[in-house]
């Protein structure tokens, strides 16, 4: 068992260093970070001084050799524009994208799964139809009009929810639902086609000749087997949204991650945005493991072999 | 007194996506209490249809109607489906499947699944329910039953699960018990132990059972009475031995004389021609009148009564004296069977093989080496039939993929023309070998037309053009009897014995020196098999082919095989010719295995075991 | 079928504007006299001496008080924390200073204070955003008394006033190197400055919390507290403004202002601005040393093909207005009497012909700003016949690719930092030192360097004319139009309007 | 008893069960979502390709001084300019529907991309295994891990914005769903009989991938190819709203829609249009794919 989680945790240093090499190169040559940092008016001697103080006039192996040194010893270095070690202004941050995520992630769950069961339990009823088009219109919802749209409708004309900014949990409700609404088709699908299939299977036919049916048959054997290709899926996406939804968070002008990449990607904060990629790669990765561990632990087959 | 199980006038239809299948068409069946009852038909016959029925199994969208249901003098008709559920299903009535290796929930432990069912009705308390679990494990013969209870499906072997599902089954004493084809997927030792458990059980429980199985032979050896299905229809009922002896249907007889027999020399199988009919129109006609030998113009007109009286009816217009002379009228013509001299040159030579395989158990347990084969020495010689005997996990198909060249032995080599295999390129290689395998519907390219995948050995090898080739493609189509208006088919219109013969002109069509068969009739129906076997015999009397064929079933040896080499666990335990390794095998485990396989004692009745009648 | 249509589709647009423009901001700010302010761009540094953005100008305006000031009507330099000012010669400047001055954190101000700002800001240790600037004409600062000082200047420099009024914010001694140890940051996140306001609370990239200073020694802004608040996206701005969350935007496009001014919720206020926004051309060649804008007549015809007067009425609106010089007509120096390109489409597509280019060039057309001022000079510029290819990028991805040399012509702006002088937009554009000079002019160069060198204002004007006169007439640029500064205002809010377009918020009163 | 021969083969009254194709189409004519997928997907190609002819005015002509014109159903609008005009005075019903031909070429496009490395480098994972497998499950995660964001501006700042630099971009974003698919259905048909019958009839791997596999995997690569259209769409519209998409003065839906938030609550239409078309767009896509899926599904899987 250790040596499995061994395995994944070199797997995911190792994406995670590869993956922030190419951020380095990318940014870099994208833009002059130095220009960025001193804006629209600034004269030549201005962008040069900025150039000095943050070290950017080094060649670019040396500034990654200088990062990756720092980085070993824990140390992610300071951010251009906010003036801080990146590691406290992550820290900061993450709360705001955690709790938008897992917002979203019960919104997912609280929609899509009960859908995808209904759907299933009735093929062709008029349950599955609409669960179907459920689905095949939330995927076509471009999100960031999604959230546009919820603006217009939920702060403005019937100001029920705050409109931006993320201090209490009524903050949280219209993101979460638009970063939630996203990743309910695929989780509905899933579900559907999963226990569509259980439901065919040998075992179940076992279980009714025993005298299993309707809501006991559904609860006790086949929604188990039906959800474990799911609960994956679920962690997975969960992996996703902890890298924090950039455009979500930027209409809804939330402090979370999400909106800190894109600042910091078109401002070339180069520092934070290495840190940032580096964490969402190591979530993502760790995300992975969580749903193997947890497949293991729901499937025997899996877990004894 | 009232038999314990009365049908009447049973019908099944199921919806399809463009219309309805007639599965079942006015079944009728009794049963007495401790009494067995068989059906027997080929696949599509709708016999396991009838019990899903009894046991409101049936999948969505399915409609019976029925005259008479009744169970135990109670009319089923009247009762609800959840009371049936609740006081009927598993506690009167039980029924085991076909499938073990996926007829038990892969995420509950053998026990949760045992005891569940009692707890939850009330019937058992968990301690209670718990000890009986126990105890019928240890009955249906599984080592270590307590220890089970905490194991999953996964961890025992297909006939452990089976043994499970019968203990499962028997948890509330049912009064009857349905097994669906219990043994199709079990290997012919574990299927003779199952089947002796459930004739124990019967006996000791006074239980009534109905035993489904596409295979006569075991019918015949474990039931009462017998019932034969066709094409959704039954055509003849009566007592087990007097059916099996003296059947009164033309379907029955044609199907007794499919099955390869193993007392007395090898005889020509007779095959029944043409494919089931589809029943997705009621039909008007005898539903085996497009098969028949014997049909008039009056089969076709109207559907045939009933005859016979109720010991033993059939639904046939033949008379009885009409068909007792027909049955004469047909010699059966006895095949020589032609010894093979030690000194013919061999073809393929496989030199102590050994194929090692490394396993993982389960996502983070230690890797495990199997040895699948462990020095086998083997040859096949020129124009000989060589059947490989042994039971699943023998490592005979392991085996024949080395032979064929498709893997690389761990160690060991296989020489064909003196060659070894490994310095051939593919190319020569497909010259001397071609392959045939079991399952029909994985073995054609479901994208491919006919012409297409007959071709495709002969454009590998690029020689000739489009027009030799296309001659070539007719001239095998026609030796494996395909019509040549299914050229430009797809394998999904086609028959399962239909796409084995194209599996062969396959194999047949760059003239290989030796053909290489694994299983290669035992996906087939009874009736088809004997199409295919006669094919093989007549190829290789013809062409002169040396052929390997690979087998669980000792029928199959008799019929076709001029040598035989049985193995055991990835060892070769015993080779020779056909009449010695059958009559007078030199070690044990051939002698169970042959034990085991379902004979015809068309004399013994099952009297000795009905004594308590 | 079509009336019923319109019928229900204009119900619905209305329903969902009328319902949205009819809440009121919920209560008044008069009440807890507090102006919430947004702000697009995150305050994250309070330090005026190391940052340079727009939005930390008008925050320094608040927190700290200079040497002296620029009245926003005259635009004269006025005194502020200096009392008065002697040239001894023109490169030595004797200051005396207030001695009613106080820091935020009660101290008061002295010569010290001043001298050790000075010096700090000119010592290239202090990699401050001021260095370049200062450290250009100032030598060093000597305290000469208890409250006086003497400036020793390197060279001669007519804008030395200006700068000391808008660059320099005045800072405690040892402020930034306590103990010789170095602190850039000292005054980042708790400035202690000496300004009307002083900052109560600071979440960086969120909020600004000042109040108003009461020992100012200047007159006392009439608002006790001000929150600017970081507010990235401007719709969600308008939603917090119709939702009373904010009571004053600035850099709102017309349109909104428009739209938004009309509505009960808020005032639209239009002032002047200094900023100017113009088309360079490679007139160097540097992308293309044979290509067709080294040639002067393409140049001109291209100042022709473009329609500089719709732009400003309809992109800009407010007082903004098409102009031919490349300086702001506000400006000391900016001569309007310059050779002018009225807008000829045909005029523009002749000359092109005759130039030698029938049916047009290929143009790599760069910009970064207002994306209908791009879209709009290019499509005039495809009308004359050029083939443009507009390339819209982030500005540092413009400012890097311009410093490589590969820019062939792109849509710019400046501001001047609201120095109403010539002297602000031409040494940055026209002399060697930058690369934003596509003129490739040596003679022009020289005499926007000399114009600087003097203190006598009509040598300046003089030499300011003939560099102005050059550039129309060789049409190194192609100016397009001054901008108008546009705001939205809660109606209860009163905010002056200067010439210089610097909103000035400590001047902002309740009606 | 006849022995063995078969005279009579009397299958002839049975007609031949129809081909695999032929059972596809007349399901295709009886599902409904397929059959409105195609529909709209239809209307909007017709659209995209006869745009020129379409479109009342020139997309790219402006006049400063009609500029926001309200749709002709809002008091102020003119018949000329049905939907009105935009930020440049530029015929926003034009923009729609050239916003049309960009949407669909990016989408045919990138999905193609993604089609091509996804499929290639499924198969080869799925068949060969072992290291291949493995190196391909690390580009995968590394790309999940990559902010696409990044490698679009930046790829659109080396490049230079065209439509081709953002087919590329978004191509090579989205294929790891063709990917997952194909690499499971290789791994699942490389165990069926035909391909063992293949090798031992000399087929090489190449062969055996070109003319065995990929045949069998070409239903579910159409019905993913759907999907990602209307995906990939969404991503140009996502990438052009934070401004590293489209450039102008090209119409893209998602520069509108960016373009018109800033007047959204005052000019709703200029969000709300572009977004419907959208809308409409991969609604339609995503019908087909779910049509497809089915009609494909019982021959795909066996």
């Amino acid at each position: 068992m250790l040596r499995y989680i061994l395995l994944r945790g070199v797997l995911a240093l190792a994406v995670a260093f590869t993956v922030s090499l190419a951020a380095f190169l990318l940014l870099n040559v994208a833009t002059d970070p130095a220009r960025a940092i001193a804006g629209e008016d600034a004269t030549p001697e201005v962008v040069q001084t900025i150039r000095v103080r943050y070290g950017l006039d080094q060649p670019m192996p040396v500034r990654y050799a200088q990062w990756l040194g720092g980085v070993v010893q824990g140390d992610f270095g300071e951010s251009y524009y906010w003036h801080k070690p990146v590691a406290e202004l992550v820290a900061e941050r993450a709360g705001v994208t955690i709790a938008l995520a897992l917002a979203a992630m019960a919104v997912t769950i609280l929609i899509a799964i009960p859908l995808g069961v209904l759907a299933a339990l009735n093929p062709n009823s008029w349950i599955d139809r609409t669960a179907l088009g459920v689905a095949v219109s939330a995927q076509a919802v471009p999100n960031f009009w999604l959230g546009l749209i919820m603006i217009i409708l939920f702060s403005v004309t019937f100001p029920i929810f705050p409109v931006s900014g993320d201090a209490t949990w009524m903050h949280f409700v219209l993101p979460a639902f638009v970063l939630g609404a996203t990743s309910v088709p695929a989780v509905m699908r899933l579900t559907r086609t999963g226990l569509i299939e259980v439901m065919g299977a040998d075992y179940i036919r076992t279980a009714r000749s025993k005298g299993y049916s309707g809501a006991s048959l559904l609860w006790r054997h086949a929604l188990r087997n039906a959800l474990l290709p799911v609960i994956s899926v679920l962690a997975v996406q969960l992996g996703q949204k902890f890298g924090g939804s950039v455009i979500t968070e930027s209409i809804f002008a939330l402090n979370g991650l999400g909106r800190l990449a894109l600042e910091s990607i078109l401002g070339a904060d180069i520092p934070t945005v290495q840190m940032l990629i580096f964490v969402f790669a190591i979530v993502f990765v760790v995300m992975n493991l969580l749903a193997d561990i947890l497949n293991a632990a729901l499937d025997p087959r899996i877990r004894i072999g | 007194m009232a038999p314990l199980l009365e049908i009447r006038n049973l019908s099944v239809s199921l919806e399809l996506p463009n219309a309805r299948l007639h599965a079942v068409r006015g079944a009728t069946v009794s049963l007495d209490r401790g009494q067995t009852l068989g059906i027997v038909g080929e696949s599509g016959s709708g016999k396991s249809m009838t019990a899903l029925a009894l046991m409101r199994l049936l999948p969505r969208g399915a409609e019976v109607n029925l005259d008479r249901l009744a169970f135990d003098s109670q009319d089923l008709t009247a009762v609800p489906d959840a009371v049936f559920a609740r006081e009927i299903l598993g506690r009167r009535m039980a029924m085991i499947f076909q499938e073990p290796m996926t007829s038990l929930n892969p995420v509950y432990t053998i026990g949760r699944q045992l005891t569940e069912a009692s707890v939850r009705q009330g019937v058992l308390s968990a301690k209670v329910a718990h000890q009986r679990a126990i105890a019928l494990l240890d009955r249906t013969g599984i080592p270590d039953p307590a220890g089970r209870m905490s194991q999953y499906p996964h961890q025992l072997s297909g006939g452990q699960r089976q043994r499970v599902m019968i203990a499962m089954a028997l948890m509330m004493e049912p009064e009857l018990l349905i097994a669906d084809e219990p043994t199709t997927a079990l290997d012919v030792t574990v299927q003779a132990q199952i089947l002796e458990l459930l004739a124990g059980l019967q006996c000791e429980m006074g239980m009534a059972m109905i035993l489904i199985s596409h295979d006569l032979a075991v019918v015949s050896e474990h039931t009462d009475r017998v019932a034969v299905m066709y094409g959704g229809e039954m055509i003849e009922e009566g007592r087990a031995a007097e059916v099996m002896a003296a059947a009164k249907h033309p379907y029955t007889q044609a199907l007794l004389k499919a099955i390869p027999r193993m007392d007395g020399p090898p005889v020509k199988l007779a095959a029944i021609p043409g494919t089931v009919p589809s029943t997705t129109s009621i039909p008007k006609a005898c539903i085996f009148a497009s098969r028949c030998d014997f049909v008039r113009d009056v089969c076709r007109s109207g559907r045939p009564p009933v005859q016979g009286s109720d010991e033993h009816w059939r639904r046939c217009i033949l008379g009885e004296t009409e068909l007792a002379t027909q049955r004469q009228a047909s010699p059966v013509a006895a095949m020589v069977r032609k010894a093979v001299e030690a000194s013919t040159a061999p073809v393929i030579e496989a030199r102590d093989i050994v194929q090692v395989f490394q396993s993982r158990r389960g996502l983070f347990g230690p890797k495990k080496e199997i040895r699948a084969v462990d020095g086998v020495n083997l040859t096949l010689k020129r124009g000989e039939t060589l059947a490989l005997v042994g039971e699943s996990g023998s490592g005979k198909s392991t085996l024949a993929r080395v032979m064929l060249g498709l893997s690389l032995p761990t160690s060991g080599s296989v020489l064909m023309r003196g060659k070894t295999l490994g310095g051939m390129s593919p190319r020569e290689r497909a010259a001397l070998v071609q392959p045939v395998f079991q399952d029909p519907y994985s073995s054609l390219n479901p994208r491919r037309t006919l012409a297409e995948i007959i071709v495709r050995p002969l454009e590998l090898r690029g020689d000739g053009n489009s027009q030799t080739r296309l001659a070539r493609v007719r001239e095998v189509m026609d030796m494996v009897r395909l019509p040549q208006r299914l050229i430009h088919n797809y394998p999904a219109q086609l028959s399962g014995g239909q796409r084995q013969r194209v599996a062969i002109a396959r194999a047949l069509v760059t003239s290989p020196e030796a053909l290489v068969c694994d299983e290669p009739t035992s996906a087939l129906d009874v009736s088809v098999q004997a199409q295919i076997l006669n094919l093989l015999t007549d190829l290789q009397a013809n062409l002169g082919l040396s052929c390997l064929v690979i087998t669980h079933d000792m029928g199959v040896v008799h019929q076709i095989a001029n040598r035989v080499a049985v193995m055991l666990k990835g060892k070769l335990v015993e080779e020779g010719s056909t009449d010695a390794v059958l009559n007078h095998s030199s070690h044990e485990y051939t002698r169970t295995l042959l034990a085991a396989a379902p004979r015809f004692r068309a004399e013994e009745t099952r009297l000795e075991f009905s004594g308590h009648e | 079928m079509i009336k019923l249509k319109r019928a229900v589709g204009s119900t619905l647009f209305a329903i969902t504007l009328s319902l949205s423009l009819s809440t009121a901001p919920a209560f008044a700010k008069k009440a807890d006299d507090t102006l919430r302010v947004a702000m697009a761009e995150e305050i994250l540094n309070l330090d005026y001496n190391y940052t340079t953005k727009r939005e930390y100008i008008i925050l320094a305006q608040m927190t700290d008080a200079s040497l002296f000031d620029v009245d926003p009507k005259t635009q004269e330099i006025v005194p502020s924390v200096a009392s008065g000012y002697k040239f001894i010669d023109d490169k030595t400047l004797d200051v005396t200073l207030r001695t009613d001055v106080k820091f935020h954190d009660g101290s008061v101000l002295n010569a010290e204070d001043v001298a050790y700002t000075y010096n700090w800001i000119i010592d290239p240790k202090s990699e401050s955003n001021a260095t370049g600037i200062i450290g250009r004409w100032l030598d060093r600062v000597e305290v000469t008394g208890a409250n006086t000082l003497r400036f020793h200047m390197k060279a001669v420099y007519p804008l030395a006033l200006r700068d000391m009024a808008q660059r320099i914010m005045l800072r405690k001694k040892d402020t930034y190197n306590p103990g010789g140890v170095v602190n850039k940051n000292a005054m980042a996140q708790k400035v202690n400055g000496t300004g009307p306001y002083k900052v109560t609370s600071f979440k960086p990239g969120q909020e600004v919390v000042l109040e108003r200073f009461d020992g100012f020694f200047g007159p006392k802004p009439a608002i006790k507290k001000i929150i600017v608040r970081n507010i990235p996206d401007i719709g969600t701005q308008q939603a917090e403004l119709m939702a009373g969350g904010v009571d004053w935007m600035f850099n709102v496009p017309l349109d909104l202002a428009q739209s938004l001014g009309a509505t009960p919720i808020a005032k639209h206020l239009s002032g002047p601005d200094l900023r100017v926004s113009f088309v360079v051309l490679d007139a160097a060649g540097y992308t293309d040393p044979k290509g067709p804008l080294t040639k002067v007549e393409v140049r001109r015809a291209i100042n022709y093909a473009l329609n500089r007067g719709e732009m400003a009425k309809f992109l800009i609106g407010g007082s903004a207005e098409g102009i031919h010089t490349a300086c702001h007509p506000a400006q000391f120096g900016c001569d309007q009497k310059s050779v002018d390109y009225p807008y000829n489409p045909a005029k523009a597509k002749e000359m092109l012909k005759a130039a030698g280019y029938p049916n047009g060039f290929p143009l790599d057309l760069w910009a970064y700003r207002e994306k209908p001022v791009a879209e709009a000079v290019a499509a005039d510029l495809t009308a004359a016949g050029i083939k443009v290819n507009l390339r819209y990028v982030k500005l540092e991805s413009l400012d890097q690719a311009r410093a490589n040399k590969q820019i062939s012509a792109y849509i710019g702006t400046w501001g001047s930092g609201g120095t109403a002088d010539t002297a602000a937009i031409a040494r940055i554009h026209f002399s060697d030192e930058t690369d934003r000079n596509l003129s490739g002019d040596a003679q022009l160069n020289k005499d926007v360097l000399a114009a600087e060198q003097t203190n006598d204002e009509n040598k300046r004007r003089e030499l300011y004319t003939k560099a102005v006169g050059r550039i129309a007439d060789q049409a190194y640029w192609a100016p397009l139009f001054t901008y108008s500064a546009n705001y939205l205002v809660s109606p209860e809010l009163n905010f002056p309007l200067d010439s210089d377009g610097l909103p000035r918020l400590q001047n902002a009163s309740w009606k | 008893m006849n022995i063995g021969i078969e005279p009579n083969l009397t299958a002839a009254e049975e007609p031949a069960p129809l081909t695999p194709r032929q059972i596809m189409r007349r399901r295709a004519r009886k599902h409904r979502s397929l059959m409105i997928g195609a529909g709209i997907i239809l209307v909007l190609a017709f659209i995209a390709l006869f745009a020129p002819l379409l479109a009342p005015h020139d997309p790219f002509v402006q006049s400063l001084g009609k500029r926001m014109l309200p749709p002709v159903w809002v008091q102020g609008g003119n018949w000329d300019y049905l939907l009105g005009t935009d930020q440049n005075g530029r015929d926003y019903l034009s923009r729609l529907i050239y916003g049309a031909q960009v949407s669909m070429v990016i989408g045919i496009g990138a999905a193609t991309i993604g089609l091509l490395i996804g499929v290639t480098l499924g198969v080869l994972a799925g068949y060969f295994g072992g290291w291949v497998d493995h190196a391909v499950s690390f580009l995968l995660t590394a790309q999940l891990a990559l902010p696409g964001l990044l490698l679009a501006m930046a790829l659109v700042f080396i490049i230079g914005p065209s439509v081709w630099v953002v087919i590329g971009i978004i191509g090579v974003l989205h294929w790891t769903y063709y990917l997952v698919v194909t690499r499971s259905a290789t791994q699942r048909i490389r165990q069926l009989d035909f391909v063992a019958a293949a090798s031992a009839s000399g087929a090489t791997s190449r062969q055996i991938i070109w003319h065995e596999i990929l045949p069998n995997l070409i239903s579910q690569i159409i019905v993913i190819f759907t999907f990602e259209l209307g995906i990939a769409i969404l991503a140009e519209a996502s990438l052009s709203f934070l401004g590293v998409g489209i450039q102008p003065p090209t119409p893209s839906w998602g520069l509108m829609i960016a373009e018109g938030k800033a007047m959204m609550f005052y000019r709703p239409w200029l969000v709300i249009l572009p977004g419907i078309c959208l809308f409409v767009l991969v609604i339609g896509a995503n019908l087909m794919g779910d049509g497809l899926r089915d009609i494909t599904a019982p021959e795909g899987r066996n």
